[in-house]
């Protein structure tokens, strides 16, 4: 191809406004942030990502989003691309533990503080800050509530927990955190069902479903994220197992993240317990490391967010700290 | 045909046997659930099965009409979400009679758009759908900002309904099979398909309307999967930001497990139903028989392949044995 | 027929180009009903060109058309039939996947309802059964396609033809699949159209039937019209001479049979295959073309597919070359230096959407790449491919890139035959090797087929034409029901002894 | 980047647009105006780590699509390639994992964990060429059930040898130098794409086997009774996908440090979706490597535009749609353009 004179006319022009426009992009003063998440599948990353633009809107800083849909390998691409940027922090919500070590390595060497939101990586020789919820912690304790209650009302109790991906470190955290628990009462309690959701909501439906179809009389039910709620609704009315806890045929119900659902189903009576993850605590948590870093402090390399259970009994003293009802309350005035 | 061999018997069972091999098959596979778990065979379960069968098998039906004249839509997961995300949004207030033919015209226009880049920008339906996979789905995130979509109570209502004590979900999906198999069977358009399928070229010496076949059968795709959508959230009752997701996959497996050729003209919507029940089966087979969550995957994919195996195994016996003869030979 | 009835269709001045040339100019004609108008012309001439365009395939570039007066323009092949246009094409445009009823409905089927889609069965059912009837086709309304073979396929193409309802039937090479019983009954049902007054325009290589039947003829060479008669005025020989532009004293070339013929290059002994064929028995010499007639279903190409190691025996030897294969497969017989021609060009013989050079190259690849890794030697392969194209004379302005399917029929088939020259075949399997080429095309084919025996190679030749055969072979075999019936030595051919035994009805078909 | 062959091949009398539209090297065009257009927005992306990102970045894609591209060429489909990038990952990994690997008793365990990787993709590809050739079923569902049966296995194996049951990590430095280790700036994934890359163009288009494939895709009955082992050939070129996808799969562990079941798992569309951009067609006969690396290149670069700009998921999936779209209405109407002629 021959370069011609008017081509390359062109070609300087297109070249000089380009440099012009990319000053406007860079205009404000404030700082960047990157904001990388794996997903927006439930209302809890929903929530996280809106609290996050909020927040880092009024502290005046600029967020970048990528979203990787649970593929590492494009997360590492993304992490590049910020740093490409040179964004002033990366927040990130890694898939897997190990696979994000390499972005975390990159993102040292760019001289760019790393905190991972939700998600703690494995442990290496490279620095970043991880806020965690603690899963099994939480679990636990909602499950620990839940089997003192069933103790309360005795009987015998067939359970089923909602699995989340096999992937995905929260999911085993807090399948394992339920299995402590059940384990030690295995006297009352009997796990007949396990269901594999992949995080998928119809998948939940038709795994619940079909297990109540195995056993009909399960009356034991948790999940590992609220966001399945409106499957595990929809499920037990058609099994005709929807009852308010007192009512009879009650299935002792509990819920992990406190989202809006968990608080309207908590309100209603429906749901039992929540474990809840203290989503406005941990973006606290975040961008407080995030401002730390760049003082030249050097945070833990994980800060627990200790959660709580919040189950009907507390309701109204506890409800203030759940991010579920800010975001229900919202929704009612909207 | 000349030559038929009336006198052997034996060669007739085989015959019988191997044209119902798919049929045998899954009849082994329940009576081996079945053997496994005493629950496995009841009504109630087969209900259960074809309600979550139900959605996946309507969408394929629709696959199927795409597959049969050789195109593809893998769009239909993002379809879907738009219905779901306008319906959830926007059409909460209506009645269900107004708002389910409105989502199911989104539907149509959704497959509309699809075939008009394929049928007069000749784009190949491959690329043409997994591009409108992406900004179909990118526009209902728009609409949803990520959030989940909550519906009203009858659309939920309607997921757990029974009519003459038959589950909604059902209902639908033994309504469309009706129309996809009446459609395909008894009517010049539905035969007007195979022939387009098997020579597109030829199909348009022989004075059919090509582009107007092509253009209605992604439209039918398109109305197929906001159907199944509908189906699908009116039992799931909200839809996340990945409702519909990746669903090309599984609807594309129940057709084609169903024994409709991906290059066209070969096929059915019965062998659809049958493939989509199948997979469900199996799914629900395990969880039946509690077992370990990890080997769902490992099972399910050993089963069709073993559907498959049996298949084309059938076909190439059946082949053999139907051939033409060009002479008679005694015994 | 009236002679003197005014025409009701009429061309004038068609013209069309394709990239810039033109492949046709200033075509006009004219029909009255019941008239058999022949058109007559090399592959290339404009022949197909021409009624594409009044079968509404193509639009014409310049040029006018009436029916009846009326201006008629087709946009489509729909728009012509609903004009009472039918085209019968050459290449079987018949959906295989489905049933013989479907393919001759399949442009509108009858309604059970009117003003509803459905489909009335029982009507469709007995209107093919008529339609079938008279043709003469023995076959159930809801046989698949895909179980006929190419002549019966044949007949369902015309069957469809009657059952549209034409006023103008265009027939392209409709008996080229046809055996001579079949041609015959084609050629009374045409009769039987023309005195219902259905006007036809008659395409074909073999003049003999175009003077047979036709009452008109007009002939085309290179896009122009040359020549247009009654059939009074015309004879063969004129025909030739204004298709090709010079007289061609005969239609084989000279053939001195070799005074010793070498030793056999293929021997069969006791093949047999329950169904398809029983002890076949023969031996092919070097130098030697060996004709095997029969009628269609006779086992010919069956024979030829199990020669070729494409379909199973049961029982029976077969030695190639002297030596006696075990396993016949397609890969095993061209070692032995074997090559087959299918009577399916376009299924089996060659690959549409590749280039000629391609296609030519593609039987003798490994030959070109004998180093490790297996490297072609482009250079070397495309002189070969290039030497043996001359050879078989493809009229091709690029072979590396002009696409096959944009060939005539008989380029087509010299790409095949060249396919397997390039490979130096001992036996050379012919399957309808002249089907659908035209007259030029032909003669070049027979030359190849004295060449390739004068070079010392066996050759098979499969022809449902006797006359092909008697000008051709120096011996032929019969088939009938699988089995070798007759065999002829050259100076015993006899058009109606070979005939009478291709048509032997046995025991067995009468049980 | 100058389509000088496109020059050649185009009648003089058209303008450079129409002449760059009907060239195989429209996609390129169209990959350096998405370029333009995107460095106009965000100059980061022209800044020569970003360049060599997006090169780094591409490679185990270009790979395992490449691979993809003989199957394509056959007229088949290698649904499993992601699988066989999650299983080899897993396994190869498990070989060599500082937390009691397989193989680190051998001294060798790098040596032994790439010929696992290889090695899984050598089995699956073989599997899948057996089903489709021996057992004569179809490569769709065939592959889609070995996608479905290997990416539990992927999943089943690391739960059964990972406390967590999440991924293997703490491999081997030298290997993990595989996937992200340069040469003066120049990344190893570069040189090992390149090999593959130069390998695969030279097989298609130079040697008796790539012309086989052809063949085989354009017409099986006339490739068979050419004489072309068609079986053979076919089984082939599912080994082929399979190791290409061995060999993406080592360049994706390296890069993340980790084997992990989840690898590749959400790019089936990705790879099948490069090769047909590219132009590899679905029905098979037609295709070449470079089509498949132009393809690989456009979705590389448009999806690292996308990551450059930070824009929220809706605007990212309806942008990626619209230039694909795009991409796909000008190759339709350079379709059109060669037909005129």
């Amino acid at each position: 191809m021959q370069v011609t004179r008017r081509a390359f006319t062109v070609g300087a022009l297109v070249a000089a406004v380009g440099s012009s426009m990319s000053v406007m992009v860079k205009a404000e003063g404030g700082k960047t942030v990157a904001l990388l998440f794996d997903s927006l599948v439930s209302p809890f990353w929903v929530s996280g990502i809106e609290i996050m633009r909020e927040k880092a809107k009024s502290k005046g800083w600029t967020t970048l989003e990528n979203i990787s849909n649970f593929d590492d390998n494009k997360q590492f691409e993304q992490v590049k691309a910020m740093i490409s940027r040179k964004v002033d922090g990366i927040l990130i919500i890694q898939t897997d533990a190990k696979a994000v070590i390499p972005a975390i390595r990159a993102a040292n060497a760019a001289n760019i503080p790393m905190v991972h939101f939700n998600r703690p990586p494995a442990k290496s020789d490279a620095y970043s800050v991880a806020i965690q919820a603690d899963n099994r912690k939480i679990m636990q304790d909602t499950v620990s509530f839940m089997v003192a209650q069933a103790k309360k009302m005795g009987g015998k109790y067939k359970a089923c927990i909602l699995i989340g991906d096999l992937g995905d470190v929260n999911a085993i955290q807090r399948r394992d955190g339920f299995f402590d628990i059940v384990n030690q009462n295995k006297d009352i309690i009997d796990v007949v069902g396990r269901v594999s959701t992949e995080w998928n909501a119809d998948k939940a439906f038709a795994g619940l479903t079909n297990a109540i179809q195995a056993n009909p009389d399960i009356n034991f039910l948790v999940t590992s994220s609220d966001f399945l709620h409106p499957q595990i609704e929809q499920v037990l009315k058609s099994a005709n197992k929807w009852h308010k806890k007192g009512e009879a045929g009650h299935v002792l119900f509990g819920g992990f993240d406190g989202d809006e659902g968990a608080y309207a189903r908590l309100q209603d009576g429906y749901l039992d317990a929540c474990g809840v993850q203290n989503l406005a605590l941990e973006v606290d948590m975040a961008f407080g490391a995030f401002e730390d870093l760049w003082a030249g402090k050097k945070p833990e390399k994980l800060l627990l967010d200790p959660g709580f259970v919040i189950s009907q009994d507390d309701l109204m003293a506890k409800r203030d700290t759940m991010w579920g009802y800010t975001v229900w309350k919202k929704m009612q005035k909207g | 045909m000349s030559a038929r061999d009336p006198g052997s018997r034996g060669r007739h069972t085989t015959l019988f046997l191997l044209r119902n091999a798919p049929v045998l098959l899954f009849i082994v596979l329940l009576a081996a659930f079945g053997m496994m778990s005493g629950r496995f065979l009841t009504v109630t379960n087969f209900v259960n099965i074809f309600i979550q069968a139900a959605h996946i098998g309507i969408i394929a039906i629709g696959m199927t009409f795409v597959l049969l004249i050789g195109g593809i839509d893998l769009s239909i997961g993002a379809n879907m979400y738009i219905v779901a995300a306008v319906l959830g949004l926007y059409l909460k207030d209506l009645p269900l009679v107004v708002s389910f033919p409105l989502v199911t015209l989104i539907g149509l226009a959704f497959g509309a758009v699809n075939a008009w880049f394929i049928t007069r920008l000749r784009v190949a339906a491959f690329i043409t759908t997994l591009s409108t996979l992406f900004v179909g789905r990118g526009i209902a995130l728009y609409f949803s900002g990520n959030k989940m979509v909550g519906f009203s109570p009858e659309v939920l209502s309607l997921g757990r309904a029974s009519y003459l004590g038959v589950p909604s979900a059902i209902w639908a999906f033994a309504i469309v099979f009706i129309v996809a198999f009446v459609t395909l069977s008894q009517t010049t358009f539905g035969r007007q398909i195979y022939a387009v399928g098997a020579d597109a070229d030829a199909a348009g010496k022989a004075g059919i309307n090509v582009r107007r076949i092509v253009f209605s059968v992604y439209c039918i795709a398109g109305v197929c999967a906001a159907i199944g959508g509908l189906v699908s959230l009116s039992q799931v009752a909200v839809a996340s930001s990945t409702f519909g997701f990746q669903k090309e996959f599984p609807v594309i497996a129940a057709t084609v497990l169903g024994g409709t050729s991906l290059f066209g003209g070969r096929g059915g919507v019965l062998g659809t139903v049958f493939g989509a029940v199948l997979i469900q089966t199996v799914e629900n087979g395990l969880v039946m028989t509690d077992a370990d969550p990890y080997l769902y995957p490992l099972v399910i994919s050993v089963i069709i392949f073993i559907a498959v195996f049996v298949d084309s195994t059938r076909t190439s016996i059946l082949e053999r044995l139907e051939r033409r003869q060009i002479r008679v030979e005694r015994a | 027929m009236d002679v003197n009835a005014a025409p009701f269709f009429t061309a004038q001045g068609l013209c069309k180009s394709f990239f810039g040339v033109q492949v046709l100019h200033d075509m006009a004609f004219s029909l009255r009903p019941g008239q058999v108008l022949g058109l007559v012309g090399e592959n290339g001439s404009g022949k197909s060109t021409t009624m594409n365009i009044v079968g509404g395939v193509l639009p014409m570039d310049a040029g006018r058309m009436t029916i009846d007066g009326a201006e008629y323009r087709p946009r489509s092949p729909g728009e012509a039939e609903a004009r009472g246009i039918a085209f019968i094409h050459q290449e079987l445009n018949l959906f295989r996947n489905l049933s013989v009823a479907e393919n001759l409905f399949i442009a509108g089927f009858p309604k059970l309802i009117k003003g509803l889609p459905f489909i009335d069965r029982a009507k469709v059912r007995a209107r093919t059964q008529e339609l079938l009837a008279a043709v003469d086709l023995d076959v159930a309304p809801n046989t698949p396609v895909s179980r006929l073979s190419q002549g019966e396929r044949q007949l369902v193409e015309i069957a469809k033809a009657l059952g549209a309802n034409a006023r103008i039937m265009i027939f392209d090479e409709p008996t080229t699949s046809l055996t001579t019983r079949e041609t015959d009954r084609l050629f009374d049902i045409i009769g039987r159209l023309q005195r219902q007054g259905i006007a036809i325009i008659y395409i074909s290589h073999i003049l003999g039937d175009v003077m047979r039947l036709c009452d008109d003829i007009v002939v085309l060479r290179d896009g122009h019209l040359v020549g247009s008669a009654a059939k009074a005025d015309m004879t063969i020989e004129k025909m030739i001479t204004l298709m090709v532009g010079r007289t061609i004293d005969q239609m084989f070339p000279p053939r001195d049979p070799p005074v010793t013929l070498g030793g056999p290059v293929l021997e069969v002994r006791g093949l047999s295959q329950r169904g398809m064929v029983k002890d076949i028995n023969l031996s092919l010499r070097a130098g030697e073309v060996l004709g095997i007639s029969g009628l269609m279903g006779a086992g010919r190409s069956e024979l030829a597919r199990i020669l070729f190691g494409m379909d199973p025996f049961e029982s029976g030897e077969v030695s190639i070359g002297g030596t006696k294969v075990a396993a016949l497969s397609p890969a095993a017989c061209m070692d032995h230096g074997m090559a087959f021609l299918t009577e399916d060009r376009r299924a089996e013989g060659l690959m549409m959407e590749a280039s000629i050079a391609d296609n030519v190259a593609l039987a003798s690849l490994p030959k070109f790449g004998t180093t490790w890794a297996r490297f072609i030697e482009r250079t070397r392969l495309g002189d070969e491919v290039t030497r043996v194209s001359k050879a078989v004379q493809i009229n091709a302005r690029d072979l590396q890139r002009t696409l096959v399917k944009n060939l005539s029929g008989g380029n087509q088939q010299k790409a095949v035959i060249g396919k397997w020259l390039l490979h130096h075949p001992r036996v050379f399997i012919l399957d309808e090797p002249t089907r659908g080429i035209d007259v030029g095309a032909k003669y070049e084919v027979y030359k190849i087929v004295n060449q390739l025996a004068a070079g010392g190679a066996g050759v098979l030749f499969i022809s449902s034409e006797i006359e092909e055969l008697t000008g051709m072979c120096d011996r032929i075999l019969v088939m009938a029901h699988g089995e070798i019936r007759a065999e002829f030595p050259r100076t015993d051919f006899d058009r109606e002894a070979i005939l009478r035994a291709a048509m032997w009805h046995g025991l067995k078909e009468s049980a | 980047m100058a389509p000088s062959g496109a020059a050649e091949l185009a009648r003089p009398r058209r303008s450079l647009a129409v002449r760059l539209l009907v060239s195989e090297y429209l996609v390129l065009a169209l990959t350096a105006v998405y370029f333009v257009v995107m460095w106009l927005l965000v100059p980061a992306i022209a800044t020569a780590d970003t360049l060599l990102d997006i090169l780094a970045a591409m490679m185990p894609l270009l790979v395992v699509s490449i691979g993809q591209t003989f199957v394509l060429i056959v007229a088949g489909i290698d649904l499993a390639a992601p699988s066989i990038l999650a299983a080899a990952s897993v396994v190869g990994a498990s070989m060599m994992t500082g937390e009691g690997g397989f193989a680190l008793f051998t001294g060798v365990p790098i040596l032994v964990g790439i010929i696992a990787f290889l090695g899984m993709g050598l089995f699956i590809g073989l599997l899948n060429g057996i089903c489709t050739t021996r057992l004569n079923m179809p490569p769709f569902i065939v592959t889609l059930s070995t996608m479905m049966f290997f990416s539990g296995f992927a999943l089943f194996y690391t739960s059964a040898l990972t406390d967590d049951g999440s991924s293997f990590g703490d491999l081997p430095s030298a290997f993990v130098a595989i996937g992200q280790g340069t040469v003066h700036g120049v990344p190893y994934s570069l040189g090992v794409a390149a090999v593959v890359m130069l390998v695969a163009h030279v097989t298609l288009s130079r040697t008796v086997f790539g012309q086989w494939l052809y063949a085989i895709g354009r017409n099986p009955r006339a490739a068979a009774i050419s004489g072309v082992p068609v079986k053979r050939a076919v089984m082939w070129a599912f080994i082929i996908s399979g190791l290409c996808g061995g060999v993406a799969s080592i360049l994706y562990t390296g890069r993340l440090e980790t084997g992990t079941p989840v690898l590749g798992q959400r790019i089936l569309l990705d790879i099948v979706g490069a090769a047909v951009i590219g132009g590899v067609s679905l029905f098979g006969g037609k295709g070449r490597v470079t089509w498949t690396l132009y393809g690989v290149l456009f979705l590389s670069v448009v999806d690292k535009g996308l990551q450059l700009l930070g824009l929220d998921l809706a605007s990212v999936f309806a942008i990626k749609g619209l230039v694909i779209l795009c991409a796909a209405v000008l190759d339709a109407v350079r379709h059109r353009l060669m037909l005129r002629g």
